[in-house]
Parts: structure tokens; C-alpha cells; sequence
């Protein structure tokens, strides 16, 4: 198999009331070529951080090696109103990766936006209206278009499906499973939900104040955890999802 | 006769021209010690109904109709100032998000005495003895700290522990949770969860649950209803529930929880 | 009390950037100012000399330093059409004006307050919608309009004073402030307007705030949620506004002085301006800066009193 | 848009709509001379002369309307220039932050503490008084409010994740700020720019009452004011009209911009 990516020692650096902080310490892993990664903590570990930081957004207080084994890697946010430009149209924000890139004409894009909706299972009656006119799960499915367009390799998924209803939760992983498969995509998926993360990744990260304190295959991290603060969490979602008598 | 019996309850809201239904046509029963969960996504009218039972839905262009009666008394008949004797009292609320829950620029302790002042006429110290207490049976470390302190000065988890004790310090007989555990981290949400069954194994408070997350739902509590749209879909005890849901959603609603290792 | 050290701080360092700025734009203005002191009367003899008495011929920044030492010994130099010291030309002129201005502020929050807290209260009755609409209208009216408005009605009709008629407050202060009471009422009215409209506007959206349903689920009738809860909140963004108020107040009077003809240091500055007089207007700008600078740290602190999320 | 909202956006544009007929007779077509003088004429109002004349016999219905044309040529003049550089500061300091945005917002906040009549004055003071002076007086003056609004809302902007998702996708800063960041600043531009027109429209009708505007004896509403209040027992609507052509103009902006902001 091959390597997509790389993170060798990766920290990044906070200053905080004039204190240092690192928000991210000391992270190595690698994402293989097809591959779903779970990254799972609680808020203010360092998650979003991290992925920020591999994809060039946060470039303050990194140090380490990011490498880079695919071109432009690509990201869906939390909040799937706030991803999309409001003030433009659908048509217009799936054509915008396109026209960054260049090199395609305007019959070439057009018929790209519409091989792409087909995908994320949207109707072609969206392209002329705006965001604020769909629903949550409709705009994650753009998100997720908007951000296959440019055909990347990796697609880190930053909590996609937390801000969604349940039953619209289900439709968009399966979504991700559809296009993880049928398009050979390696993706980091960023959760604080343990079973959101099982049914979707093969590997798992679990990461605490900036570190990832456990990782690996995901029976193994699930059913015999190592580390103490794994152990806590399998035991808080025990204590959330399985009922006692 | 039961403690709580909501029949027939309908909320509708009206517009200019048009008229919503929030909540049709709810019914349920509640008795002294229950714990019952009403699930549902958003826009299902879960919360609606726990306000209407709180009497916290006063607004002008809203139409309530049916019956919500508490201990023989139709909460939906009864003037403000006699529902105010019942809020906090009897019925007391938590709320999905902590911080904006607590007025920001009161410290904590006064928040959380604030039932004892409005419904008895104990002297500052005995309020003050109180609400320690209270703070100490939520499992805070150091109450007498958090007492001093302003709500932004906490975290989540400790807010919610705040809310917590500031509802159950004048030991109503029911507790209405809205989502109390949404916006918490997942070890912090198991604590609170382990926290409620404790208030109501111990103190025998009915407490009503609402949530969008039926295994959550299904864990901690003995019966739940299943609201889409403003109607009850299906309701019962959540073992059977489970076992055999009868109405479509119900369905959906289970398929929709991802496989894990932790059950259903 | 680092906050109170640290504000102070800030302000002192605000005075000084402020007195550099008045100093430094006054010496860019092309031409000697000592040439058109002259005017028809200049040789060149003549404006050497003078240059020299001015003290033109020597460097900016010693002038700039010569010129804030004196300004600490209460000197601000001699004024060029009235041959006088500033000081002394100053001295009454900034009485009258600050106690115009402490009118139009006490006038603007007593008369605010209670009006905001009703029409909070009162948010959805028949009352409400005529005090708003006249609300907005009367923010409408600048100050020089309501200033002759008010002299025709109270001083033409209702004869309650004589425009022009100002009495020193030297001479009887409580006759000063009968008079001063007018413009000070000029400049307030739309104040008021602007804070009760503020007040109505943040009480209302603290109304739909979660806390104030957690307030109501304990009990609490609506007057105590109000009180207890709403209010204080809402005085937040109302207090940050009164800050800005009261410096547009300060230089409101520089107007309404003119309208009454009020002899402050409005009505000085306008014929200092006029007259080229430049130390009379430097010396004046520089005051009424102070003036601000100093209302807005006393809002600081008032905010700093009310809020105690605010550290540093 | 809520029922309040329609209210006040129906009468702003009703208001506004009357000052921009006024302003185009003010330029097109004013029933008398604004500047002739007759000192045989009656000053009261009649038929002729609906707002009656001033002083020495000069319409002031004529003078209002040419007034009215100052007013809105030095107050859109001075929007204009706070608009443009305050947009060119506020996106450029709130996009790409760092020391030129903390350099530029400290002086921002320096002038911003300063009452704009104050700062006016300043400049007059400097260079004399005249419709230019007045124009760069308060065009300064008002480009920190201005560049204040725009900064802060581009950087809500600025951290919302469809920037960062453009970012991704290899747009350059140029592309981001014109196509993904200035069409969102569209509502907030205008509800600004109509409070500006209204800021405006109040100092330059100050100004030019205290003797600041445009030279006489060409009309203006602030100096006409100035003008009529030493005959305001015997002939008080000379004042009144101009004062009340004042108050509709900002009332008409500040309306429109109540209505506008937010939705």
C-alpha cells in the first residue's frame, strides 16, 4: 500500500495570556492510500488543530514534517451552513474548485458539477438557489461535492455529522462510505462520537490535551484499550449507551 | 391518580396569515419516581412539550389547548401567579446549554439559592448552608469555591452541575431535562447521566428526559415517547421499544444509530 | 487595582499622543505664522523679530517639549489677537463649559434611564409605539434645530428665560445654571433619545436569552426576571455607549454655546479659528480632548464596576 | 422583514424620496434667484413664496432647495470618501491582520475617541474653512466608523469555514477578498452607508451653522439657520423651514437604515 501522508513530530504552539501551550504535541501517524482514520477526543484536545495544521491552514507556532504524498488535500467542515458562501449559488460554489484550477472549459465544468451531484445524490434543481434555501443535509452534501471536486486523495472530515439530526447523520456516513469506496479516498475522520467513529474508520486515533495518547486497528483500540484515558472513554460510552439492570 | 397527566395537549402558533402545530394530540402519564424520555429531531415538538409542562410557553401568538395536569391542578387553567408558586417549586428545569443558562454577571451561589428565595423565607446563612449542600450532593469539588464564583469562571461540566443542584434544591417533585447533556463531552456526559439516576433513585424526583438520542434515552430511562412532527409516534417501555418497534420512524430511528460495541 | 493602574497608564500615554497631535498639525500649516500676524505691515526686519519672539526660528521638538512643560505649569502661551495670556483668557470660559456639559449629562441619564427601563417594560403597549416614533424623531433634530426651537418656545412664548441674557456663574451660579439649563436641554434631547432607544433595544434582546427562561422556570414573576436579570445585562452595551455620549456632548456644546450665546470655550474657539489665532485654539482643542479623554476613563471604570467578567 | 420594519422603511423612502426631488430641483430648476434680494417683498408666506423670504427679501424655498443640493454634495462626498477608504482599510487590516492591522486600528481608535466636530474644527482651524476643507475635514473624520464595521465583519468572515474551504481549493487572496468576501458585505455596507448619509447630513448642517460650510452668500440650511435666528421672534419660519428640511433628511436616512439593518 501506499503512504498519503506523513506526520513526523508534529506540535504546534499556542501562546495563551502570554504563556506557551501546545495544542498539538508531538503527533506522528500516517494515512495509507484507501483508508478511513478515526480521530476521536473531547473538545479543546487538539483535533481541529491538527487537521489545520496538515492542511497548511494554521501555519503559526508548527514545527515537524507534514508530508504530503498526494496534491491538495481537501476538508468538510462541522457547520455545513457556515462552509457555504451565502451570498452565492449552488451552481457557483460546486464550479468555483474548477475554476481556481483552470484548465477546463465551461461545457467541462458544467458537466463535472453534474457527474458530482449525481454522486452525493442531489437533485440538478439546486444549482440556481442559495444556501440558506436547503437543509443540513443537503448543504453537507454539497460541502462534500464542493470538496471532491478538484479530485483529491485525502479529505479530512472535521465532526461532519455533528451538527445534523440523527436520522440525516446516517445518510451522510453513508455517503462517506459510498465515496470512500468508489473513489479509493483516504480520510481522516475527526469525531467525539466512539460509535460514529466505528462504524465508519478502520484505524483509530485517540488523542488528549494536544497528544495522541493511543492508536491503532480499531477492534483492538475498542475491545482491549491500553491506555488510561482510552479506557475512560470506552467506559463513559458504556455508561451513555449500554443499559444496566 | 397520577402525579403528572399531559392529555390531549396541542401547541399551535400563529402567524399573520398561518397557523403551525408545534405539538398534537400528546398524551402521557407520570407518577412520583418515574423517569421517562421524550425523543425526537429537531422540529419534532420534544421541546415544546417540556416548556408547556415547565409553563414557560407564555407567548401571546401561541394557542394552547388540552390539558396538562400537575398533582390535580391543570397547569394550562391556572393563573400566572399561581403557576409561579408551582415553577421551581415543584416542576424545576435544566437546560441543553449551561452557560447560556446562567445570567452571566451573577455569581452561582446566588443562582442556585435563588428558589429558596423566591418560594421560602430562609435567612442568607440558611440559604447559604443550602446551596452549599446542594453544590456538594451534584459531586463539586470545593462548593464553597464554586458558590464565589461567576459562571464563566467554570466548566461545562461544572455549570451543568451547577444547574443541576440549583434545580433540585428545594426537592421539586419533577424534574424536566431538555438535552441536558448535548453540548458536554462524552465522560463528562456519563457523569451527568450517573448523577440523574442517583437524584432519582435516592430522592424518588420524577424526571422527564428529553433528547434526540435514543440509545442515550434507552439507558436511562424506563419509558419513552417518540415524537416526529409534532405527533406521538409510538410510546411505551423502552425495552420493548427496542425490541420491537411498531411505527416506521421508530424504525428509521433505530437503523439510524451507528453500529458500535456499546449495544444499540 | 493593576486595572486601575494600567487604565490610567493608558490614558496618560492617549493625553500625550493627543497633545503632539495638536502641537505637530499646527506648525505643518504651510506659511510663518508670524508673516501673517503682520500682514500689510510686514518687512523683514519686522518678521525676524517676531519670528525670534515667537520662538519659529528654533527646532520642533524643542518648541513641542517648551510647549508641554508650560502647559504642566498651566501656561499655554499668549494669544496672538488678544495679546493675552490663554490662561487667563480660558480660565472662566472652561468653567462654563464644563458645567454645561455636567448639565447635559445628568439631564441625559436621569431623564434616560427611567424612560428606557419604562418603555422596556412597557415593549408591546399603544404608548410604546408613539414614544418610539417620537423617539426617532427627536434623534432627528440636531441640536442647533432644537436650540432654536426651544429658545422661541421657552424663552419667546413661555418666557422662562431671556435668550442672550447668560449670567456668569461668577457673578450668581444658581441664575448660571437657570440659563445653562437650556442648551443643556438642547444638547440631551436626542441623547435621551439614543440611550432609551439603546436600553429598549438590549433589554429586549436579553429578554429572549436562556438565562431569563431559566429565571422564569424558578418562579420569578416578570418584574423580578426584569429587575433581577434583564436589566443589569442590558446596561452593559448602554454604559460602553454613554462613554462615546459623553464626548460627543462636550463637543456638542462647541454648537449649542452658539445658539445661546453662551460665552464657553465653544464660542472662544470659533472666533480663535476665524482670527487665526493658533495658541488660543491648540490651547482650546487640546482642553476639550482632555475633557474627553477623561470622561471616557470615567466610564472605564463604571463599566469595570458593573461588569465583573472584565479583568485587566 | 417585520411589520415595525416595513413601517419605517415605507416612510424613510418616502422622506428620502422628497429630498432627492428636492435636490434635483435644487439643481435643475429653483423658482426664484436664491441669491437675489428684494428688499420691497413681503417676508411672510404666501402663494409666491411658499416658505416666505429671509431678511433681505431672498426666497427661502429657493434657497432651501439649493441648500438642500449642498448639503447632499458635501454629505455624499464625505460618505464616499469614508466608504472607500474605510473599505480599502477595514479589509485589508481585518484580512490580513498582523502589525499594520494593530498600527492602523490604535490610530483608528485614537480618532474614533475624538468627537468628529471636534476633529472638523481641527482641520478648519489648519486650513480654513470652504466646502473642499469641510468635505477632507469630515471625510476623514468619518473613515474609522467606517473601516471599524467593515473590519470586524471581515474578520467574521474571514474565519468562516467556506473561506477556509476556498483557501484550500488554491484561491489566491486577491480572489477571496473580491469574489468570496465583498459581495458578503453587502447588508452591512448599506445600513453604513445610509447611517453615514445621516452622520453626514448632521455635520455638515452643523459646520456650516457654526460659519464652517460653503462661503456665503451662497445658501446653505446650516447657515441659513444661523442666519434667521437673530430675527426668529419677529419672522420665525425663515428658521423653521430650513430646520425642519434638516430634520427630514436624516430622519428619511436614519429610518432607512433602521429598516435595513439586520434582515
Amino acid at each position: 500500500m501506499n503512504k498519503i501522508l506523513e506526520v513526523t513530530d508534529l506540535s504546534v504552539e499556542f501562546k495563551k495570556d502570554k504563556k506557551p501551550f501546545f495544542a498539538v504535541k508531538n503527533v506522528s501517524f500516517s494515512v495509507e492510500e484507501g483508508e478511513t482514520i478515526g480521530l476521536a477526543g473531547e473538545s479543546g484536545c487538539g483535533k481541529s488543530t491538527l487537521s489545520r495544521a496538515i492542511l497548511g491552514i494554521q501555519k503559526k507556532g508548527v514545527t515537524g514534517k507534514i508530508n504530503h504524498f498526494s496534491k491538495r488535500p481537501m476538508m468538510v467542515f462541522q457547520d455545513p451552513e457556515g462552509s457555504l458562501n451565502p451570498a452565492k449559488t449552488i451552481g457557483f460554489i460546486l464550479e468555483e474548485p474548477l475554476k481556481i484550477k483552470g484548465g477546463m472549459t465551461k461545457e467541462q465544468r458544467k458537466a463535472k458539477v453534474l457527474e458530482m451531484l449525481k454522486l452525493v445524490d442531489l437533485s440538478e434543481d439546486l444549482l440556481d438557489r442559495l444556501p440558506s434555501t436547503l437543509s443540513g443535509g443537503q448543504c453537507q452534501r454539497v460541502c462534500i461535492a464542493a470538496a471532491l471536486m478538484q479530485e483529491p486523495k485525502l479529505l479530512i472530515a472535521d465532526e461532519p455529522v455533528s451538527a445534523l439530526d440523527v436520522t440525516v447523520q446516517s445518510q451522510i456516513l453513508k455517503l462517506f462510505e459510498k465515496i470512500k469506496k468508489e473513489l479509493k479516498l483516504s480520510v481522516i475522520f475527526i469525531s467525539h462520537d466512539l460509535r460514529v467513529i466505528y462504524s465508519l474508520c478502520d484505524r483509530v486515533m485517540i488523542m488528549k490535551d494536544g497528544e495522541i495518547v493511543e492508536q491503532g486497528d480499531k477492534e483492538t483500540l475498542y475491545f482491549h484499550p491500553q491506555h488510561e484515558y482510552t479506557k475512560q472513554l470506552m467506559e463513559a460510552a458504556k455508561t451513555k449507551y449500554v443499559k444496566k439492570d | 391518580m397520577s402525579m403528572l397527566k399531559v392529555e390531549d395537549l396541542c401547541i399551535k402558533v400563529h402567524d399573520r396569515k398561518t397557523t403551525d402545530t408545534l405539538v398534537q394530540d400528546v398524551d402521557f402519564e407520570m407518577n412520583k419516581g418515574d423517569i421517562m424520555g421524550i425523543v425526537g429531531e429537531s422540529g419534532s415538538g420534544k421541546t415544546m412539550t417540556a416548556l408547556a409542562i415547565a409553563g414557560l410557553l407564555s407567548r401571546h401568538d401561541m394557542e394552547k389547548s388540552g390539558h396538562i395536569i400537575f398533582e390535580g391542578i391543570n397547569l394550562l387553567d391556572i393563573k400566572r401567579n399561581v403557576l409561579r408558586k408551582i415553577q421551581g417549586n415543584e416542576i424545576s428545569m435544566v437546560f441543553q446549554e449551561p452557560l447560556n443558562s446562567l445570567n452571566p454577571l451573577k455569581k452561582v451561589g446566588w443562582q442556585v439559592e435563588e428558589s429558596l428565595r423566591i418560594h421560602t423565607s430562609m435567612d442568607k446563612n440558611e440559604m447559604r448552608d443550602r446551596a452549599i449542600e446542594a453544590l456538594r450532593d451534584v459531586e463539586l469539588q470545593n462548593p464553597e469555591a464554586v458558590y464565589e464564583s461567576y459562571p464563566h469562571e467554570l466548566s461545562g461540566g461544572m455549570r451543568q452541575r451547577a444547574m443541576i443542584a440549583a434545580a433540585m434544591i428545594i426537592q421539586p417533585k419533577l424534574l424536566i431535562c431538555d438535552e441536558p447533556t448535548t453540548a458536554l463531552d462524552v465522560t463528562i456526559q456519563a457523569q451527568i447521566v450517573e448523577l440523574l439516576k442517583r437524584i432519582n433513585r435516592e430522592r424518588q424526583t420524577a424526571i422527564l428526559f428529553i433528547s434526540h438520542d435514543l440509545s442515550l434515552v434507552n439507558t436511562l430511562c424506563e419509558r419513552v415517547i417518540v415524537m416526529q412532527h409534532g405527533l406521538v409516534k409510538e410510546s411505551g417501555l423502552c425495552d420493548d421499544i427496542f425490541n420491537n418497534p411498531q411505527d416506521e420512524y421508530t424504525k428509521k430511528l433505530i437503523a439510524a444509530i451507528p453500529k458500535s460495541p456499546f449495544g444499540i | 487595582m493593576k486595572y486601575v493602574i494600567k487604565k490610567l497608564l493608558t490614558t496618560l500615554i492617549t493625553l500625550f499622543a493627543v497633545s503632539a497631535l495638536v502641537f505637530f498639525s499646527f506648525s505643518v500649516i504651510p506659511g510663518n505664522p508670524a508673516v501673517s500676524r503682520l500682514g500689510t505691515e510686514a518687512t523683514p526686519e519686522k518678521i525676524e523679530k517676531l519670528t525670534h519672539e515667537m520662538g519659529l526660528d528654533r527646532p520642533l521638538p524643542e518648541r513641542y517639549g517648551e510647549w508641554v512643560l508650560n502647559i504642566l505649569h498651566g501656561d499655554f502661551g499668549k494669544s496672538y489677537s488678544y495679546n493675552q495670556k490663554v490662561t487667563s483668557l480660558l480660565s472662566e470660559k472652561i468653567g462654563t463649559t464644563l458645567i454645561l456639559s455636567v448639565i447635559a449629562i445628568i439631564l441625559t441619564v436621569a431623564v434616560a434611564f427611567p424612560l428606557g427601563i419604562y418603555t422596556a417594560r412597557k415593549s408591546d403597549s399603544k404608548l410604546d409605539v408613539v414614544l418610539t416614533s417620537l423617539n426617532q424623531l427627536i434623534m432627528a433634530i440636531p441640536s442647533f434645530f432644537s436650540g432654536i426651537l426651544i429658545t422661541l418656545l421657552f424663552g419667546f412664548v413661555f418666557k422662562l428665560f431671556t435668550p442672550g441674557a447668560y449670567v456668569s456663574y461668577k457673578v450668581n451660579f444658581l441664575r448660571c445654571v437657570g440659563y445653562l439649563f437650556f442648551p443643556a436641554l438642547a444638547i440631551a434631547l436626542p441623547k435621551i433619545s439614543m440611550v432609551v432607544k439603546l436600553l429598549k433595544d438590549t433589554a429586549l434582546k436579553e429578554a429572549n436569552k436562556d438565562y431569563v427562561v431559566t429565571a422564569y422556570s424558578r418562579g420569578n414573576a416578570t418584574r423580578a426576571v426584569f429587575y433581577k436579570h434583564v436589566l443589569k445585562n442590558a446596561m452593559i452595551p448602554v454604559i460602553t455607549f454613554l462613554g462615546m455620549t459623553f464626548a460627543d456632548i462636550i463637543a456638542g456644546s462647541i454648537i449649542v454655546e452658539q445658539v445661546f450665546s453662551v460665552p464657553g470655550l465653544g464660542r472662544i474657539l470659533l472666533t480663535s479659528i476665524s482670527g487665526r489665532d493658533y495658541p488660543m485654539v491648540q490651547a482650546i482643542i487640546l482642553l476639550l480632548s482632555v475633557f474627553v479623554v477623561i470622561s471616557n476613563l470615567a466610564v472605564d471604570f463604571m463599566y469595570r464596576a458593573f461588569d465583573k467578567r472584565i479583568r485587566v | 422583514m417585520t411589520g415595525n420594519n416595513k413601517v419605517k422603511l415605507i416612510i424613510g423612502l418616502v422622506l428620502t424620496g422628497i429630498v432627492f426631488l428636492m435636490l434635483l430641483f435644487g439643481i435643475f430648476y429653483t423658482p426664484y434667484d436664491p441669491m437675489a434680494m428684494d428688499a420691497s417683498v413681503s417676508k411672510s408666506i404666501s402663494l409666491k413664496h411658499i416658505m416666505g423670504c429671509d431678511q433681505f427679501g431672498r426666497d427661502v424655498f429657493s434657497r432651501v432647495l439649493v441648500g438642500v443640493k449642498e448639503t447632499m454634495i458635501v454629505a455624499g462626498a464625505v460618505v464616499l470618501i469614508g466608504v472607500f477608504f474605510g473599505t480599502v482599510v477595514g479589509t485589508l487590516t481585518g484580512y490580513f491582520g498582523g502589525w499594520i492591522d494593530e498600527i492602523l486600528m490604535r490610530l483608528n481608535d485614537a480618532v474614533l475617541a475624538f468627537p468628529s466636530v471636534l476633529l472638523a474644527l481641527l482641520v478648519i482651524g489648519l486650513y480654513g474653512g470652504g466646502r473642499n476643507t469641510l468635505i477632507l475635514a469630515l471625510g476623514i473624520a468619518f473613515i474609522p466608523s467606517f473601516a471599524r464595521i467593515i473590519r470586524s465583519e471581515v474578520l467574521k468572515i474571514k474565519n468562516l469555514d467556506y473561506i477556509q474551504s476556498v483557501r484550500l481549493f488554491g484561491a489566491g487572496h486577491l480572489r477571496i477578498i473580491v469574489v468570496h468576501i465583498l459581495p458578503n458585505l453587502k447588508t452591512v455596507m448599506l445600513s453604513s452607508i445610509l447611517i453615514g448619509f445621516n452622520n453626514a447630513v448632521l455635520a455638515e448642517a452643523g459646520m456650516s451653522y457654526l460659519g464652517m460650510g460653503v462661503a456665503p452668500p451662497n445658501p446653505s440650511l446650516g447657515r441659513m439657520l444661523s442666519e434667521a435666528q437673530a430675527y426668529i421672534f419677529t419672522n420665525p419660519m425663515t428658521a423653521v423651514f430650513p430646520g425642519i428640511t434638516i430634520v427630514i433628511m436624516i430622519l428619511g436616512f436614519s429610518l432607512l437604515s433602521a429598516a435595513t439593518e439586520k434582515g
